[in-house]
């Protein structure tokens, strides 16, 4: 049986270990060094390296532990007091918060001497995570009765997940359609542009009249399509933009004010 | 005034709190009782009006103490109580706070209150729209208050913060800032609430209850929701763009970038002028139900009053240049406007006969309401003539920014305005809290409040005609404005005079409430559907939801007239008025996300001002609250109402038989349903 | 209930309809109409205002360049005539939506509901590409008068747009778990006005700002 | 701003709702003509295919109109529904026009 | 100094005026009279309008609409005290109805039809008077030039700043609003041959275009003697006028609000006969000079090296100036070439010399030594400055710039400088 507490520190076990290697790369190490704790070959790095090094095995060492002692566990809990089955209590529903909740923090370590934005990630990440996390704990046990137990988790959850979710959707939509778009031609962009609407009006169109088979159909091109736009998205945003005329210098008589040294972005 | 309903309110037995029996523990739905926690999830209309209006009187407090430094610093020449700096933070803040924290407050307060009651509804449209507006409206107004503590001051650049004083260049503390974030936060708030009375007016009247037979008050505030629609949009434009120019550098007023800075000054009037009469036209609609109760007489002239006062709201659409004569807008624009501008003059004309040709041959009864109703309109055409002189341009050029100016506004906003809402706080304080106010405490109040004000602006007139610039804060000896400017200051202390005895008044009559004879529902005699119930008014409103049939519809409950012409009684009060026993009444169910929403959006204020983290927070909260709200069945499944009362009691015994129990109150909340799909869209305002 | 006794026809009123006979007692909303979809009216017509305000500002300021590059020097016609037919073409989805809904039939009401975030979508995507753009050649947010205007109205709007879309999706997510059906067709109907509403303004906008040659 | 008409018989509007709604084939030759006209809109664009010389903007601005009077009056329903949303519109959308209109007239005439 | 008492203006055709006069006259007397009764010397009066234009506005707008808002005055206040007096009852008692009156058409339309004529002719009122303060009249003065004769076209740009007004005199190339309006920017006009501040000296007698604009934020120039106010927006350039009819030393006020010592910020306009006007360009149209005596050439160079990064003394540091420019946020502090021909410093706030005539040492001083103790102003450090900052002058410093100052321009006539007399 896995406990939470076991989930909580094997993730941070996962999310030093990842770090320390990305770290060991990153810092200027080379072949498989970082992989080897430095065996074969070296870390850029070796005071960060090792710092995180010895944080996956605390991490490791302590899950370790903790899945042994079965903390938390019910069932245990119920042997202990020397119940002759599991409490009313329900199990624990399993979860991958604990899992998650790491791995940021993990990532914010990494963030720490990366680079701030991926800690600001990270910690997101663990904020998101403990949220969710101690949201579902709460509700697990709030009642007997599970079915409850799930509607009041989402009564709370749900008017946060909803709309970040879909945020989220709709951010990659225009994330992707955007990239594709700023790294194509401007003549590309108009074809690419009227394509993809196009194709979204008459794939409607089909899902919407036809019944049966088109609609599969439909739906698993639309699956595809969307796959696409993401993987088109990425592709885009590594070969970056295109070149732009810059129209700096350009000079216009009827601005009103007479150009006064100062004006930068008029800030 | 305090907010805790004590003794008077309690007159019917409350519904316990079951906090205690709920099974889910902390995230409940509130349950709607009597303690004061309730009153943070309630959705009633009347609740929500008072708390409205304990606030305004709260920041009347305010903006009265910052007047009071105002008129010391000036008692004498070199003034020297408060410095340039603080005397510029002082009269912006006391502008700001009068104008968009007390009157338009005390006029929502009224609004909430009473539309329902006088239309014959059990609550507004949106009821949880309403907790809403009035949160918004109180954490916009909290926020703005804070930059005195930690903005570095509150703003410095007058209430209409021309630019580009207002740019960060010429005011770098973050008193301006507080300024346009907060009024954008009010604004948000006023305008939820304007299109809920609106849909209120025109969708949840009583049967019968024809527009043209709405009662005055009703339909003056009607008017004033949508000015507030759409003059709020327009300053929110204004206040954006100077938001975007401080914070981000957008150089909108930037004259070295080429920016003009007229910009501001006519979005910031075409919305300033319409919000003149958002500040009158509800004080005009109390002083056309005051007047006539103690007049005997029905209103004078009731479709003209209407009209006038629709004509005032769109005359005041095309006048705002006249705060603009002479910023050099062109001769052309400046006559055109000063055309515009004269032409009001006789709809409100209008107005002050007809509330004369009531009082013409009446029986006048000068109670403390009916002083301060006829005040308000002996002091407004003071102010109102005033207008006219600044109306013609080339005389308003030496009046302009002078202290004439401030004599004519406050003629009419304290003299038409405030002493308005006053008669109206004297007429219906029984009917909200139960108990009259006391009439001997009231008539000290009344004359002091008069002399005083007479004393404190009627002197201004002249000390702008003497070229008293306003704005100023101090002024030299030996222009001739040592005396009047001592006597307004000595008026001013008589104002606040006036008002500490009006505070000891409500303390007193509270306190002996209990041993003076109860109100009734109808102590005054008087004309519309509120005074037929029970005072207070009982949770539901009304027992049976009333068919109207005629104008002043209470009255003629109570009186009719024979051949002759005679007025008879032909019923009793007690005959007539409801009893407000109605048990199980189906009311929309209290709910914090109201709250929890409002508190998001100051966050993002502050985030904004200091980091933007903050404002993430925020909008995450309000769009947690808000996605809450829209799962939130309008009704509470766990609350039990209804014992089986339901159905056929709002039904009203002599109307008849509908095509399903198809009861007003229903249609509250089945409509509620929906709610978050506007709000989601207003959201786009903010 | 006392009432009763009161006089028969008191109505001073000039309309003399809308007695009580008239309405059989009838209770609902006195006008007949949903409170909802009357306030979104209401608050569409304060909108005009709104957006009205942002178009003026732009309008007055459209040739200030403050001696650098206009919006104007960096519009890309053909790409916002894209994006407008989009925008265009997922009201046409909008309506169908409701049109499914309201028949109940679920299927294609999904299906349009989710066209017409995707079009919206794609509608952002193009603003987000079109501003990039304009940063790229010289045309950011402060970069004079004209282009701190034009970035306000079209980023103001594009919120908007995102704002109907998330409110599409929360419909097409209820749609999916079965809470949308033809008896709350009137939340797609809302929903709806607010996204024709935004197609209008940009009826307007593309017109006037981006057609109508700036002299 | 009189909603007297609007208080005719309320279960009529309602039913009148379903009733008076045109079809989806009517809703997709609406999107034809509107799709036409931003066809013809943006071909002025092309100044060197045809030039419309001074007739550009009142062409422009009417083929605007066109479009923004079809949305609203087939897809926002207003055409079908209570004219109290018409009027409650309308009204703002006047105001909007009027008031800015002026404003930016008096931009015009500062002299 | 009731204005209407002696009003000269020819009657103006026009049935309106004939109608409202009498009232207009009595009514504007008693108020007259409780302005008069109040103010010993009240100079910033708008009742006691000094100059054709004042007059005009006054005896065609103010008074007349007064009368009408007068006369309605007193007619709903008589209206209401005889309806309260006539109908007020203590209390109600059952049976006391009045008869029930809902309202009257006619009367309705009457008193609607009335309003409207008073208003249309508050129309005409307005409609004829626009013209006295926004028309222009073309005329022109003959001004010597350095020995040229010039027909000047008077006008003066005037320019407000945090906190004080600029004036500058184009006599030799004049500008006109169109040239103006071109440049657009009133921190780049063109060199004026006189620039001058807190004090504006016109000739009596002509019409004074003024171009009125703003290098900061907006301003509002008022003398109220003389007309009413126009404001000083920046990147507008709006015309105003003014004419003063006898010589004088006529008040104002900045009335818009500009920030912190918005209502330390005042000017003078100096009306000279045309002799005298002449004299006052003839001396101010020159350079300084290098000054002779010792305390002063040290003044020079300590005016050299501290203060020319915002002052322009014309003739002795036209280079240093131009090379340092200003660090104000408006670009500019006033020009002292001529500062002690004017009677006022430090917009018009403080007074150059003592009523005896002599130097107002005391004021100069103090000014120099802490200016905003004086004027309260924004000078922080790394901020655009507005206002004069403390430059921690040692008190040998500021003898030596006292010193330098007083040589800068000649004293003006003793009449002016014993009417000026600002009241702080
Ligand atoms: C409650 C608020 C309120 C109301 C109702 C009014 C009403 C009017 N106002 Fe006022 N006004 C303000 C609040 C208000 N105002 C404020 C706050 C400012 C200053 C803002 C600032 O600068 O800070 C201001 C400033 C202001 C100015 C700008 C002054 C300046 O800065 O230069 C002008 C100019 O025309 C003006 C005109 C008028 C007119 C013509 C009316 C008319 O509506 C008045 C109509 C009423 C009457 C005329 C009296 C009754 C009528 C009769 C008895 C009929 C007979 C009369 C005649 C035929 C003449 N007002
Ligand atoms: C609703 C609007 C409203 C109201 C009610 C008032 C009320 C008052 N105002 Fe008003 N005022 C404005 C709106 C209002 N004002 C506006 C918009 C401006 C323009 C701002 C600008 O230029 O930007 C202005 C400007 C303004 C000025 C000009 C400032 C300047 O230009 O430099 C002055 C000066 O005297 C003034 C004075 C007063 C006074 C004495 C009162 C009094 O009537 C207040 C009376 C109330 C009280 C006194 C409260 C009661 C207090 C107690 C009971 C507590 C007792 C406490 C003690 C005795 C300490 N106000
Ligand atoms: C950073 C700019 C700055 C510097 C340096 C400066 N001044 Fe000033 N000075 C001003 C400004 C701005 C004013 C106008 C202040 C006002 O009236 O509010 C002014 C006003 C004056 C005046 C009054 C002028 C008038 O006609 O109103 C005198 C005299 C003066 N300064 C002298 C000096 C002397 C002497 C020095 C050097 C020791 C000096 N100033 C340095 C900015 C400066
Ligand atoms: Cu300058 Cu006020
Ligand atoms: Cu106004």
């Amino acid at each position: 049986m896995l406990t939470p507490g076991f989930k909580l520190f094997f993730g941070m076990f996962a999310a030093f270990t990842a770090a320390a290697l990305v770290y060991g790369y990153a810092s200027g190490g080379s072949h498989v060094g970082p992989i080897s704790l430095g065996w074969k070959g070296g870390v850029g790095d070796h005071i960060g390296y090792g710092v995180l090094v010895s944080l996956a095995a605390a991490s490791l060492a302590v899950s370790l532990v903790l899945v042994a002692f079965r903390d938390a566990d019910s069932e245990a809990q119920a042997a202990l007091s020397g119940a002759d089955g599991i409490s009313p209590n329900p199990a624990v529903a399993s979860g991958f918060w604990p899992v998650a909740a790491a791995f940021g923090a993990g990532t914010a370590a990494v963030g720490l001497v990366l680079h701030p934005l991926v800690f600001g990630l990270g910690l997101v990440m663990v904020v998101l995570a403990l949220v969710e996390w101690t949201m579902d704990a709460w509700a697990d046990r709030a009642t007997g009765d599970p079915a409850a137990n799930r509607e009041l988790r989402n009564r709370v959850m749900a008017p946060v997940e909803i709309p970040i979710v879909g945020a989220l959707a709709v951010g990659v939509v225009v994330l992707a359609a955007s990239r594709i778009l700023i790294a194509v031609s401007a003549l590309w962009a108009v074809v690419v542009a009227g394509v993809v609407s196009t194709l979204i009006l008459a794939g409607a169109f089909v899902y919407a009249t036809r019944p049966g088979q088109a609609r599969k159909l439909i739906a698993g091109l639309g699956v595809v399509a969307a796959l696409g736009l993401v993987v088109g998205g990425v592709l885009a945003a590594v070969t970056g933009e295109r070149d732009f005329p810059h129209h700096e210098d350009e000079i216009h008589s009827e601005s009103g004010a007479e150009e006064s040294g100062a004006g930068d972005g008029g800030g | 005034m305090t907010v805790t309903a004590d003794a008077p309110l309690e007159l019917e037995a409350p519904p316990q709190p079951r906090y205690a029996e709920r099974p889910l523990g902390v995230l409940t739905r509130p349950q709607g009782g009597r303690g004061w926690r309730d009153w943070l999830s309630t959705v009633d209309h009347k609740r929500i009006g008072i708390m409205y209006g304990t606030a305004a009187m709260f920041f009347f407090l305010v903006g009265g103490v910052e007047a009071l430094l105002l008129r010391l610093q000036l008692a004498a020449p070199d003034g020297s109580v408060l410095g340039a700096d603080v005397y510029n933070q002082v009269y912006t803040m006391h502008g700001v706070t009068m104008v968009f924290l007390f009157i338009m407050p005390l006029a929502a307060a009224f609004a909430n209150y009473f539309i329902p009651l006088q239309i014959g509804a059990r609550d507004v449209a949106f009821p949880r729209l309403n907790a809403l507006s009035f949160w918004i409206w109180l954490s916009g107004a909290i926020f703005l208050n804070t930059a005195w503590i930690v903005g570095g001051g509150g703003a410095d650049c007058g209430w209409f913060c021309y630019t580009p004083n207002s740019g960060v260049a010429f005011s770098p503390s973050h008193g301006v800032d507080f300024y346009a974030i907060g009024l954008q936060i009010l604004g948000l708030a006023s305008l939820i609430s304007a299109i809920n009375l609106i849909v209120t007016c025109l969708n949840m009247r009583a049967p019968g209850m024809t527009l043209m037979r709405m009662p005055v008050l009703t339909w003056m505030l009607l008017i004033t929701q949508f000015l507030l629609l759409f003059a709020l949009p327009v300053i929110t434009v204004a206040l954006f763009l100077l938001m975007f120019a401080r914070l981000f550098g957008a150089p909108f007023f930037d004259p070295a970038a080429g920016a003009d800075p007229l910009l501001w000054q006519h979005l910031f009037w075409i919305f300033g002028h319409p919000e003149v009469y958002i500040i009158i036209l509800p004080a005009f609609g109390v002083v056309s139900e005051v007047i006539p109760t103690f007049s005997r007489k029905p209103l004078f002239g009731y479709e003209f009053m209407i009209f006038s006062g629709i004509a005032i709201g769109f005359m005041g659409w095309g006048v705002w240049a006249h705060h603009m004569f002479v910023s050099g807008i062109g001769p052309i624009s400046v006559a055109a406007f000063s055309l515009s501008t004269m032409f009001i003059a006789v709809p409100t004309g209008v107005k002050i006969l007809n509330w004369l040709a009531t009082m013409w041959g009446g029986r006048l009864r000068f109670t403390v309401a009916m002083k301060f109703a006829v005040a308000t309109v002996a002091m407004f055409t003071i102010g109102g003539l005033s207008g006219v002189t600044h109306s013609v341009a080339p005389a308003d050029t030496q009046q302009t920014d002078t202290y004439y100016i401030v004599a004519h506004f406050h003629y009419v906003i304290f003299g038409g305005g405030v002493i308005g809402l006053f008669a109206g706080l004297y007429f219906w304080w029984p009917k909200v809290w139960g108990y009259m106010l006391d009439e001997r405490l009231g008539n000290w109040n009344f004359w002091l409040m008069l002399i005083g004000f007479n004393l404190t602006f009627g002197p201004m007139h002249i000390l702008g005609l003497q070229g008293m610039s306003r704005r100023i804060d101090t002024y030299a000896a030996g222009y001739g404005f040592e005396l009047w400017n001592m006597v307004a200051t000595v008026g001013a202390f008589l104002i606040a005079l006036s008002m500490l005895v009006f505070m000891v008044n409500v303390w007193k009559s509270r306190r002996t409430a209990a041993s003076r004879p109860a109100p009734g529902p109808d102590p005054w005699d008087a004309r519309s559907l509120e005074w037929s119930i029970p005072s207070p008014v009982p949770e539901h409103n009304f027992d049976e939801v009333p068919v109207v049939r005629g104008r002043d519809e209470w009255w003629h409950r109570k009186y009719g007239i024979d051949d002759d012409g005679q007025v008879v009684r032909v019923a009793t009060v007690e005959e007539a008025a409801q009893r407000g026993d109605a048990v199980g009444v189906h009311l929309p169910s209290p709910s914090f996300w109201p709250l929890a929403m409002a508190v998001g959006l100051p966050l993002i204020g502050y985030g904004l001002i200091f980091n933007l983290w903050l404002a993430v927070i925020g909008a995450l909260i309000v769009i947690a609250s808000l996605y809450s709200w829209a799962f939130e069945p309008v009704d509470d499944p766990d609350a039990d109402h209804g014992h089986g009362h339901d159905e056929g009691h709002d039904g009203g015994g002599e109307s008849g038989d509908g095509p399903g129990p198809d009861d007003a109150v229903g249609e509250v909340e089945t409509a509620e349903t929906d709610e978050p799909a506007a709000v989601g869209a207003s959201e786009g305002q903010s | 209930m006392t009432a009763a006794a009161a006089p028969a026809e008191l109505d001073h009123g000039t309309s003399g309809a809308g007695g009580a006979a008239g309405h059989g007692g009838d209770h609902g909303p006195s006008t007949g109409i949903s409170h909802v979809k009357l306030a979104m009216w209401v608050f569409l017509g304060s909108e005009c205002l709104l957006f009205g305000g942002l178009i003026s500002t732009y309008l007055l300021y459209k040739t200030r360049a403050n001696g650098r590059t206009l919006p104007t020097d960096v519009f890309d016609i053909p790409f916002t005539s894209v994006s407008s037919f989009v925008l265009l073409m997922s009201s046409l989805t909008m309506v169908l939506a409701l049109s499914g809904v309201s028949r109940g039939d679920d299927t294609a009401g999904r299906a349009w509901l989710l066209a017409t975030a995707l079009l919206g979508a794609v509608f952002v995507g193009g603003q987000v590409y079109e501003f990039t753009s304009f940063v790229r050649e010289g045309v950011a947010f402060t970069t004079n008068p004209a282009s701190a205007a034009f970035f306000t109205l079209t980023g103001f709007h594009g919120v908007h747009v995102s704002l109907g879309i998330v409110m599409l999706m929360s419909l097409f997510v209820s749609s999916v778990k079965g809470k949308l059906t033809r008896n709350n067709s009137e939340t797609v109907e809302i929903v709806g006005l607010y996204w024709h509403f935004v197609d209008i303004v940009w009826i307007f906008i593309f017109t006037v700002i981006y057609l109508i040659p700036a002299d | 701003m009189s909603v007297e008409a609007a208080e005719a018989d309320p279960s009529e509007a309602a039913e009148g709702h379903d009733a008076h709604h045109p079809t989806d084939w009517a809703y997709v030759k609406i999107a034809i003509i509107l799709a036409a006209v931003t066809a013809l809109e943006v071909f002025t664009y092309f100044r060197s295919v045809l030039d419309w010389g001074v007739a550009l903007v009142p062409s422009l601005i009417f083929m605007m109109v066109v479009k923004f009077y079809l949305v609203i009056t087939w897809f926002m329903h207003l055409k079908f529904d209570n004219s109290i949303f018409s009027k409650m519109f309308t009204t703002g959308l006047i105001l909007a026009v009027g008031v800015y209109l002026a404003t930016l007239t008096a931009f015009e005439f500062f002299g | 100094m009731t204005a209407v008492g002696e009003d000269p203006v020819k009657p103006r055709p026009g049935a309106v005026r004939g109608l409202f006069r009498s009232a207009g006259a009595a009514l504007a007397a008693l108020v007259g009279l409780i302005v008069s009764g109040c103010a010993a010397d009240a100079e910033l009066d708008t009742f006691v309008p000094q100059g054709p234009i004042a007059e005009e506005l006054h005896s065609r707008a103010v008074v007349p609409v007064f009368a009408i808002a007068g006369v309605v005055f007193v007619g709903i206040t008589v209206a209401m005290v005889w309806l309260i007096w006539r109908h007020r009852v203590k209390s109600h008692s059952d049976g006391d109805w009045p008869r029930q009156t809902h309202g009257h058409v006619p009367l309705e339309i009457g008193w609607t039809v009335g309003f409207l004529l008073t208003m249309a002719a508050v129309a005409v009122i307005m409609l004829v008077a626009l013209p006295t303060v926004d028309g222009t009249e073309a005329n022109a003065v003959a001004v010597d030039v350095d020995g040229r004769e010039v027909m000047w076209e008077p006008t003066v740009v005037v320019v407000g700043n945090q906190w004080w007004w600029e004036f500058r005199y184009y006599l030799s190339d004049q500008v006109d609003l169109a040239a103006l309006r071109e440049i657009g920017d009133a921190q780049a006009l063109p060199p004026a041959d006189i620039v001058t501040s807190g004090q504006m000296v016109i000739p009596t007698g002509e019409e004074i275009e003024l171009v009125v604009t703003a290098r900061d934020v907006i301003h509002s120039f008022w003398i109220p003697a003389l007309n009413g106010k126009r404001d000083a927006v920046p990147n507008r350039f709006s015309p105003w006028k003014i004419e003063a009819s006898d010589p004088g030393v006529y008040f104002g006020q900045c009335t818009e609000f500009c920030g912190l010592s918005h209502s330390r910020m005042r000017m003078q306009v100096v009306a000279l006969d045309p002799v005298d006007f002449q004299a006052w360009v003839d001396r101010t149209i020159q350079d300084a000079a290098v000054p002779a005596d010792a305390a002063a050439r040290r003044g020079m160079d300590t005016f050299a090296g501290i203060c020319t990064s915002c002052h322009l003394v014309e003739g002795v540091n036209d280079e240093t100036y131009a090379a340092n420019g200003a660090d104000q946020a408006s670009g500019a502090a006033p020009n002292l070439t001529h500062f002690m021909s004017r009677t006022t410093f430090a917009g018009g706030f403080l007074n150059t010399y003592n009523p005896d005539g002599s130097l107002n040492r005391a004021e100069l001083e103090a000014w120099l030594r802490n200016p905003d103790g004086m004027k309260a102003n924004y000078t922080v450090p790394g901020e655009q400055f507005r206002g004069m900052p403390d430059l921690d002058l040692s008190e040998q410093q500021i003898d030596d710039l006292v010193a330098y100052l007083a040589t800068l321009g000649r004293p003006p006539a003793g009449w002016v400088i014993e009417a000026t007399e600002v009241l702080e």
